[in-house]
């Protein structure tokens, strides 16, 4: 018997494949391709105390192998998340993780601490503290290290649920920063979110997306994130959830490989929606005809 | 909404860059109505990354067929040119809110510009079965680029064309032709509208004063299509001073030009 | 009549396309299927004071709309290089721009001051110090904005010839950096050098690579590279040279837009060897159907 | 060296997934000689983003043809697998140095292993001319992927055959053939191999106190394929303790394996 479950500290997934943070909505909108129950769980759009309205059009890109997106957290808040989307989703049996940004600490402390007692739909929060497409807040707490960890300490005394720390590739040493984290309190890091690019359109000569400079995502990207995975993976002790690029089953294993235990799909799922659900049947054989009961005999082996 | 392999029947090359694509798929027929779009993938690698949306052009439910026209824009349209007959194509549909036509009515006047009178082609055909009148204008920028709509339509539907270059029909923008013919007493009850956003804000600027019920079908880049990623807004008026972001994959394509930021 | 020709500070090429370090060899490689003096200039495969053997194979692995390299800076050395190379070199009356690693900042210093003497076929110095592919030296004086401008400093107080300083982009604020350079004295930026990266060999469950990390060129970096050119461009007062993942003309002019007074195509010689000279026939055509007499109306045009 | 557009003539499927292409273009073929590659673009758009490397099978100067053979293993041999007659394929090429045979010599050996048995192909059909006597051996893991080297070979070339799978010729391997000729008294002053490196690695391993003259052609990841990058590196013995990184594609493919750190 393949078991596919995998265990992030405190977080038990029945399997190592998620959907990105701002790439599967509230899982909603691909809820008549698929049984969202098979997913390992869903990590929401970027929340925030206050709606957001987002950046101006357009917001998208396409890149070589990939894609940039300046999105600017567009969401209608947490008041409008709490009374008007959780009642609906907590009947979904769906594993979501909530992925939240605040211009200040207090902010998300606030987010943290009304999210944890929401709802048991919800089974971790996810600290983004690396969204490129925000004038404040976001990316600027995930690239100093003492920001973070106090950051991280403010929200971990209030967070009764596992804590995931999402870091920017943007940064000299991720190590770092993924070790600031940790000292905070964080219980997983996930990494990584985009790379900050930009597209200028030639024919009227200004960037092409209306906040000038987007976040790459997709294959393009995926060498460089496999690589700070397998940095981070020898400099932390807790469990990381890798994500960039991935969209077959070997991009998936190189992550695990490097140190994943647990993977994320974003941009994928435009292309194809149902990457997760193929992935997660395909990993079953791999460990089948591999003779591995189960992801952890994999997990950092490239380390040697 | 459905995930499905739509089979090519045939592509047809129907003026300069542009072309039509027959596919068949039963439930994909079925469903869409006009105003709906479907968000294609085309290649099988990783480039192009991203599907490419087309409005649906016309179905034959019975017979499991519906069309998309596009016009050869880049990588992606490339592709799909060269697409041939047995070729499965990826498709996610029918996505969007169609158009939404009023209960009665007896006129009805779609503007199309370039490319953007393929929904209009959908549209006519089924507003021809209940309205007295149905008055296409179409306009292309140069003759070559006409695509023979009549081909499209059912006999009745009235065709204007409008070509910048002079080469046929009224000499000029498809908003002048129709301007005259609203100097001359045409009064359309609703008006739908799916082109360059320079013609279809003159078109609503048109109707500024008017209670016409108008739905224009808009586009922006996309990433998911079905409203997960909030990668395709468009600013909808709130009240009186304020704007939201709207998804055009699934709030719109088809808005009402009145309460779209132009 | 177009003027094809670029003025960079202290520098002026015939025409702003360079074929970059590492890529192009000593230009001999490709003779035979051009006129190398075509070209605006070659800037010849980085060089070090003592031999250096480079890294084990696999050095190359192909990655979405792009590729790792880790070299390792293989080369002669400084004493062979001037002794065996350049006086074949010299005869050829192409524009050769010698690129230097260092181990230490006296390493760079001899570099610089033996090569800014030895032959008028050499144009400039470009010091590299973004190689992401060696142990020592290399990046490590690209990442500390007052190691940096220290480096550039000393290399200044010797160096005659037009002196360039190639940035990293793997660090958290790029103009940091580039005013460190420009502080200390260089006359040129060049930017960027690759992007580090990992592929994982799923078969043999280790990192593909020799050197276990590489770095990212081509197409699939090629918007993170427009953004720093953008970014760097606002932040200093001298030239640039933009470079990464151009393979087309609009490629080329998002750069120029971006604020790139002259660009550098490397890994796209790989599958067209001829690219440099297509771009620059493609540029005259440009500029003409534009109505612009010379590149200079259009760099740095997007920033509005 | 040529850059140059070659034209495709025939794509033929020799065994399970491999493959041998009929290409047209006079200089190359009249410029190619045994041991030499061709770096191919295969595919028009970024990906694959780098060229393959394919040693030349054989060609027909007179004519103008050129063949390389194949084995499908990802995205580059795929696309190539689907080329079509009359496709212009972009060749960088002849590339390499050849194989150089010694100037007087009775008895050549030649073992391929695999695909690797393409350039020894071109080579033998030299060398017959020259030679008493030119022995290959060929070995392949399954019978199903044994390639008919017959038809590629003049009469009088022997062919030994070893299959690991056993369904023909010797059962085993190729190495296992040869080593057990080489104790009935088979007496080679020549030996060329192209194959996996543990097969060529015993071939070398065989002739360890033989004063026997030995080509081996190797394969290595490349980008440029002409020595401009250094992409390419085998680690080559120099004096008695030191070695260097030699280019494959410049100062081979082909190299003493007594110089190669294996
Ligand atoms: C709802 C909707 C319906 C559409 N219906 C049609 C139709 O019926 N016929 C038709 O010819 N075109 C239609 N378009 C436009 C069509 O999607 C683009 O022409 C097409 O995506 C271009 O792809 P490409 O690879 O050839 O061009 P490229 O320019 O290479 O595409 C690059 C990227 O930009 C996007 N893109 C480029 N132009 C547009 C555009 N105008 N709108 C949205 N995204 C764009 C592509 O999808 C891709 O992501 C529609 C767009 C939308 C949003
Ligand atoms: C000098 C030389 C001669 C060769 N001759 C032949 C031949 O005659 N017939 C034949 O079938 N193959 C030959 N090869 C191997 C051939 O180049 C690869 O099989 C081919 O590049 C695989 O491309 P792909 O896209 O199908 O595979 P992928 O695995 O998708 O290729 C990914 C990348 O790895 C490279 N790569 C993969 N395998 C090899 C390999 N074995 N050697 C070098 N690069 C590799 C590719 O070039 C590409 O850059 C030769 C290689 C070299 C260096
Ligand atoms: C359209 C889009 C929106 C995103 N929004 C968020 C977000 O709100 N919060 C976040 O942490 N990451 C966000 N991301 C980043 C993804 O979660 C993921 O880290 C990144 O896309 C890399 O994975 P991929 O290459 O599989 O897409 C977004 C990515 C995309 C493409
Ligand atoms: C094979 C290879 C070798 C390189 N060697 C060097 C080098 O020696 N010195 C250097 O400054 N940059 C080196 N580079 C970086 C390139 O000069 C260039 O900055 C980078 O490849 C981005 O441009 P591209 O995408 O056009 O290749 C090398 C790049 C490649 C692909
Ligand atoms: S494209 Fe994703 S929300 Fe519209
Ligand atoms: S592939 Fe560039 S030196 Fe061999």
């Amino acid at each position: 018997m393949i078991d596919l479950g995998t265990r992030l500290g405190p977080l038990k997934l029945k399997t190592p494949f998620m959907a990105a943070s701002g790439t599967f909505g509230f899982g909603e909108e691909f809820a008549s391709l698929m049984d969202l129950r098979d997913l390992g769980a869903i990590v929401i759009n970027g929340l925030t105390l206050m709606p957001r309205k987002g950046n101006p059009p357009p917001r998208i890109v396409e890149t070589p192998a990939g894609m940039l997106n300046a999105i600017g957290l567009q969401n209608p808040g947490l008041d409008v998340f709490l009374s008007r989307e959780l009642p609906r989703l907590q009947k979904s049996q769906v594993k979501l993780i909530a992925n939240i940004a605040g211009d200040t600490e207090e902010e998300y402390v606030i987010l943290a601490r009304e999210l944890c007692t929401a709802g048991d739909v919800l089974i971790a929060i996810e600290l983004n503290v690396s969204c490129p497409n925000v004038q404040r807040g976001g990316i600027f707490f995930g690239t100093t290290p003492s920001t973070l960890s106090s950051l991280v300490e403010k929200v971990r005394r209030v967070c009764t649920l596992p804590l995931i720390v999402k870091l920017t590739p943007n940064v000299t040493d991720i190590t770092e920063i993924a070790r600031a984290a940790e000292d905070g309190g964080a219980d997983i890091l996930s990494l990584v979110n985009t790379f900050q690019g930009m597209v200028i359109d030639t024919v009227s000569r200004r960037p092409f997306l209306g906040n000038k400079i987007g976040g790459l995502s997709g294959p393009a990207m995926r060498p460089l994130a496999v690589r700070l995975v397998y940095e981070t993976y020898a400099s932390v002790e807790i469990p990381l959830i890798g994500m960039g690029g991935i969209e077959a089953l070997d991009d998936a294993l190189q992550f695990f490989m490097a140190g994943a235990a647990a993977v994320a799909i974003g941009s994928a799922s435009f292309s194809d929606p149902l990457t997760i659900l193929r992935l997660t049947g395909e990993l079953k054989n791999y460990l089948q005809r591999m003779n591995l009961p189960s992801l952890e005999g994999i997990i950092g082996v490239a380390h040697g | 909404m459905l995930l499905c392999k739509a089979k090519v029947l045939r592509v047809e090359k129907l003026a300069i860059d542009c072309f039509s694509l027959l596919l068949e798929e039963k439930n994909l027929a079925t469903g869409s109505l006009p105003g709906h779009f479907l968000h294609i993938r085309v290649g099988e690698g990783p480039a192009p990354f991203l599907r490419r949306p087309f409005s649906i052009a016309g179905t034959s439910p019975g017979e499991g067929f519906l069309q998309i026209i596009f016009r050869l824009r880049g990588a992606g349209t490339r592709i799909l040119s060269r697409a041939c007959p047995g070729d499965m194509l990826d498709c996610l549909g029918p996505l969007g809110n169609g158009f939404r036509p009023r209960e009665n009515c007896k006129i009805s006047v779609l503007l199309g510009g370039g490319v953007g009178v393929a929904p209009l082609l959908f549209l006519a055909r089924r507003l021809k079965e209940v309205r007295e009148r149905v008055v296409l204008y179409y306009g292309v920028s140069r003759g070559l680029e006409k695509i023979p709509v009549q081909n499209f339509l059912p006999p009745g539907v009235e065709i204007n064309l409008a070509t910048e270059d002079g080469s046929g029909g009224f000499a000029g923008l498809v908003t002048d032709l129709h301007r005259s013919h609203l100097q001359r007493g045409l009064r359309p009850e609703e008006v739908f509208a799916c082109g360059p956003r320079p013609m279809m804000q003159r078109v609503a600027g048109m109707y500024r004063d008017k209670k016409v019920d108008m739905q224009f079908s808009f586009e922006e880049r996309m990433a998911c299509g079905v409203g997960a990623c909030h990668g395709c807004p468009i600013e909808i008026k709130v009240g009186d001073s304020d704007t939201v972001f709207k998804r055009v994959c699934r709030d719109g394509p088809v808005f009402n030009p009145y309460e779209v930021v132009w």
